[in-house]
């Protein structure tokens, strides 16, 4: 088993016929994943990588079923392919682009969530669950079937982590980026509401960084409600207070959101926090042998 | 984003908010021109984007015309918190009859815009969101309608009794909404919403944050960045597309990855070093974007070591590893660079840069400890 | 029983100290309503015929756990109306005014259809409930306590129907008018369906008019699943093309829309329709008795 | 309310939608003057709110400076069912390559608004609608969010094979949308939508209702309004707040409600006499509404007898009793009036009513029966 994406995925690529689009979408399927299908509005009829490339999403999910999409079109646009996945029937989308304004993204979550559809991201790296899938920018030589759930609002980060697990022995059920933005559409609980009925998943690492209070919300639901080990790798410690480092989403504002509260949330509740990423895959190897 | 006081009223009385009397000068003469058009006694307000400006002696109330040329004298070029004041408001003495907070932001956990009301004005809300949060009352905006008429009057009747008085703040919090959606603001904030004693409701301070992902579409907002006030290689490092953050060490960190690059130099203090900067080169590569990120990283003469921790996926090891020779032969770095490359394509970097004189590390660790060790 | 409104109708008037709205309260309240709550915002903690006025909605329902709610607020201000109640939880909303512009009713009314909230009209008369409750304008002492339910786009006309049924010797289940604009909240069909459950409506008359099609969806509906008797009348038979007859709806458009294709819809699915409504009383009472 | 097509269009400029180059003229020397503007060809069109203008001879090509002459004198108060033409439309030949329709309106069964596209342009779409259905292609915008992008390229790839042709039609859909939303229509239609043989997308003939609710929230709408070509009588009875729509008959009805209204009618013909009108006084009623309803109805010649048919609720009796006292003695009405009044108050209004010479009837069959008696 496995969260959110699987064999029976059957993936649809937004702009498919661009740059980012057309290399990952090699490499999803080098992975092994079911692309069928890919959109860019006026090329319908062609072929990426010898997948089908429709003018529409409503028309790729009717000829080719697809359940899931990733998308890779700029930001100005990437609103509407969400909104449009929706209206499709899709069921879990995965949103690479970043730069969408906050404003546009409230209402495109709230949209989302009134249907039967999962956002994850915008601004995510994507979600491999190993063996099975990957659907997204995330490298794929890096993760090694197992049992660590890993949710992280970073990518590259993401890639350091799964890189120590994955050397240290262990492997991984499911992993992913949530995005870095302030309004994303799938947080740290909602993964772990899912990880807490993945029997595959022993353990969960939960990669946080400055801003907001996710982590925070997060530590009080593991204490509450979540029975499996959790880990956690908080970055920022050196940031400064007001200054954006890199993501919309972390920044330190006022007194609020610094490494150190979370850090300190997160070791209240039971989840002990590694100090470095290499720090990490030790404290899940003690755990899990 | 930031704008000044006096930028972020202009656009307040583009949405048909209430301001002061006031005029935006920048010579002690100006000041003294402008007290004459607002009247004596006049506030003298210096304009600087931090907070604590009151405190640190840079807002005065002038009684006459002495004081007028003595507080301008004063406050322009006064450093505040490191910055130097070039321009100062002049402005109305507003008679105060009441203060109260009005602002909205994102809020992040509801996912949702809110507009938060509180009857203490002037003070900071994040203070008051630690000491007592009731104290704040929070109005949610629908997603997709807006802020409902009957959601602006439930904030206009918890400030105020009188509603006539109610009403009139409800069509302020209506345009302050209108505003922070038409133009993609990720903070609009009246502190203090004045009731004063002829009766008007007015914005004695206005603030307004933009966010960044919006501003393609707000060329006139762009237009109002200040960019004296701004760090010259951070906004140089923007419009290369990339991401730093001066800080104070002497490691510089070249990262993929924003999340990667705080990590680099939470690991850089951890081993006990001092990072001099966040720099992400972002997702795809380029040798030129790296290129770029050395000359701007190198400005910083602080800088006494350069560690690229770069993690590929997008980004190809051998596009840095291009990039890096081509800034040595035009850069002429004398700093000793650690590299640590992996991922995508490491084995041509590594190929690429076998004979550059780098320092390799095959771990984050390892590299960040190189880094220190160089310095001794 | 009825539909929509009886005894356990826990109103709040919305716009109770304005002209209409105070001299109707009063006569719901005669009529039996239980009137628990009136709002006018600025107005909190006043009374009008001794109803507890209340500055918000929400308050109202707070304080008086008012579960239905009528408005009477001049139309620019009752879109707002309409969400403030259906944001604080009311199950019935009951539209009085009229003027609205349609493109705010669109969003009014996706609005309430997402909530667990029914919109009856704009520009409805109200609902009765012989003998049970009264929301609305249509005046208490034409009804009779009875088996027929009354559904109509008009509203003196609904009278002039009521009037005839009870002179007849017949009364009334419930009757409503559902509001003469194009686009309203709740139409035939959703009443029809109300009335095939309520175990005390033997017989149904449909009020319809011209413009649009809801009299022939309704008509399709009772031949297929509506098994009490039901009458028809139509109005607007010598109305001509192009022109509009007061209600926003009530015009016939190119060739669609007439009184003689509905006239036909009705009589092709089973429903007898009435050539005045002095007829309509009379079919009732041949049928009933 | 209805606009001419040159209005329509001054509109779609307005939202960016291409129309051809085109002016509106009202004499013939106007004509002869714009048609050296535009260039030769060009289309003359009759202005005129009703369809069926090409069939009726008003709108015609004029070939060269004679013609020109020609058509303008021809069709220059020409007269098109009923109405004379008092402005034309100068307009440049388009080259057409191909037509199509799109239209925007408000779907009643749906509750929401769906744009409408068919390959066959310059053919009326209720004729489509009924002859062929599925020839029209539909997409409903979302109540909330508006018409998405994704849902103007449905249309437009509906429409085009040619992706480029394909979105600037998407483009067209979308300003169409925003313009219907602005401006509360309650249709705008393109028909024909040209592709011409330059390669242009453009608007050759333009259509805007609006939606009369609506209106109060645009003045520069309801100053488009043609006085001239509407019914004095109906703009009259809108002003005094009445709805009135005139008929054939001679026998006038004054009813409130317009369910009733039109029951009356129909009661009237049913019974074999002839409606003179539609005229409904509306909810709360004055006896200064019902001398206004008196005064707009008797401007009518035809009307021979008067029906008042009052179901009072809000109405109350008494005030229509006392309107019908004082406008017997200001307009000295000859006609008979017979009077159904029945509900509120009705026994204060037979007192009121009970020397003026009324005739009473005690139901709506008997009201119309005595009524169409009093004419033979």
């Amino acid at each position: 088993m496995s969260i959110f994406v699987d064999k029976k995925t059957r993936l649809v690529v937004q702009g498919i016929t661009g740059r980012d689009g057309s290399f990952h979408t090699a490499q999803m399927i080098k992975y092994g994943t079911n692309v069928v299908a890919g959109v860019t509005p006026g090329r319908g009829g062609k072929e990426v990588e010898g997948v089908p490339v429709f003018n529409a999403v409503a028309e790729a999910v009717q000829k080719t079923e697809a359940n899931t999409s990733v998308i890779f079109v700029p930001a100005k646009f990437a609103p509407d392919a969400i909104y449009e996945s929706a209206d499709a029937g899709i069921k879990l989308i995965v949103c690479i682009s970043e730069g969408i304004p906050a404003i546009e993204l409230v209402k495109v979550v709230a949209y989302v969530e009134d249907k039967d559809c999962r956002l994850i991201g915008p601004n995510s790296p994507g979600v491999v669950s190993a063996g099975e899938a990957k659907v997204g920018i995330l490298p794929g030589h890096i993760f090694k079937k197992g049992s660590v759930g890993v949710v992280s609002r970073s990518g590259t980060l993401t890639y350091e982590i799964v890189d120590h697990i994955t050397k240290s022995g262990l492997g991984q059920s499911t992993c992913l980026g949530i995005g870095g933005d302030p309004v994303i559409g799938t947080k740290f609980i909602e993964c772990l509401e899912l990880f807490a009925e993945d029997g595959e998943t022993e353990a969960v690492v939960l990669v946080g960084e400055i801003g907001g209070r996710d982590e925070q919300d997060a530590a009080v639901y593991v204490k509450e409600h979540f029975n499996k080990p959790v880990f956690g790798f908080i970055v920022g410690k050196t940031a400064p207070p007001g200054k954006r480092m890199g993501h919309a989403g972390a920044i330190i504002a006022g007194t609020a959101g610094t490494a150190a509260e979370k850090i300190k949330a997160f070791e209240e509740n039971g989840i002990r926090v590694g100090e470095t990423p290499a720090d990490v895959a030790r404290l899940l190897k003690e755990k899990l042998g | 984003m930031k704008v000044h006081e006096y930028q972020a009223k202009e656009i307040f009385k583009r949405f048909g908010i209430q301001t002061p009397k006031e005029k935006m000068c920048r010579t002690v003469e100006e000041v003294v021109e402008a007290s004459k058009e607002i009247g004596i006694p006049c506030v003298i307000k210096a304009q600087v984007m931090v907070g604590g400006r009151g405190k640190a002696g840079g807002i005065k109330i002038a009684k006459n015309d002495t004081e007028v040329v003595e507080y301008a004298e004063a406050i322009l070029g006064m450093d505040i918190k490191g910055i130097s004041v070039k321009k100062v408001l002049v402005s109305e003495a507003v008679d105060i009859g009441s203060e109260a907070y009005l602002g909205i932001i994102v809020d992040r956990t509801e996912k949702k815009t809110v507009v938060m009301a509180c009857k203490e004005g002037g003070v900071e809300i994040e203070e008051i969101a630690r000491k007592k949060p009731e104290a704040i009352y929070k109005v949610y905006a629908d997603s997709l309608l807006g802020l409902l008429p009957y959601k602006a009057r439930e904030i206009g009747l918890f400030l105020y009794d009188d509603p006539k008085v109610a009403f009139e703040c409800a069509s302020i919090a209506a345009k302050l909404y209108t505003l922070f959606i038409n133009l993609d603001s990720s903070l609009a904030e009246i502190n203090p919403l004045v009731w004063d004693k002829s009766g008007r409701l007015i914005a004695l301070d206005a603030k307004i944050n933009f966010d960044d992902n919006g501003l393609f579409r707000h060329p006139d907002v762009e237009g109002m960045r200040d960019r004296e006030s701004e760090d010259e290689n951070e906004l140089n490092a923007r419009e290369k597309d990339l991401s730093y953050v001066r800080l104070t060490g002497n490691i510089g960190c070249v990262v993929n990855g924003a999340g990667l690059a705080m990590a680099t130099m939470d690991l850089v203090k951890h081993f006990g070093g001092e990072p001099a900067n966040f720099l992400d080169i972002g997702g795809s590569s380029s040798p030129e974007k790296v290129m770029n990120a050395l000359e701007i990283l190198l400005r910083d003469r602080n800088v006494k070591v350069i560690f690229f921790n770069i993690f590929g996926g997008i980004t190809r090891c051998d596009d840095v590893a291009n990039g890096i020779l081509e800034a040595k032969k035009k850069l002429s770095i004398k700093q000793p660079i650690v590299a640590r490359l992996t991922g995508t394509n490491e084995d041509k970097a590594m190929e690429i840069l076998k004979e550059a004189g780098l320092i390799f590390a095959n771990s984050m660790d390892d590299g960040a400890k190189k880094a220190i060790e160089l310095l001794k």
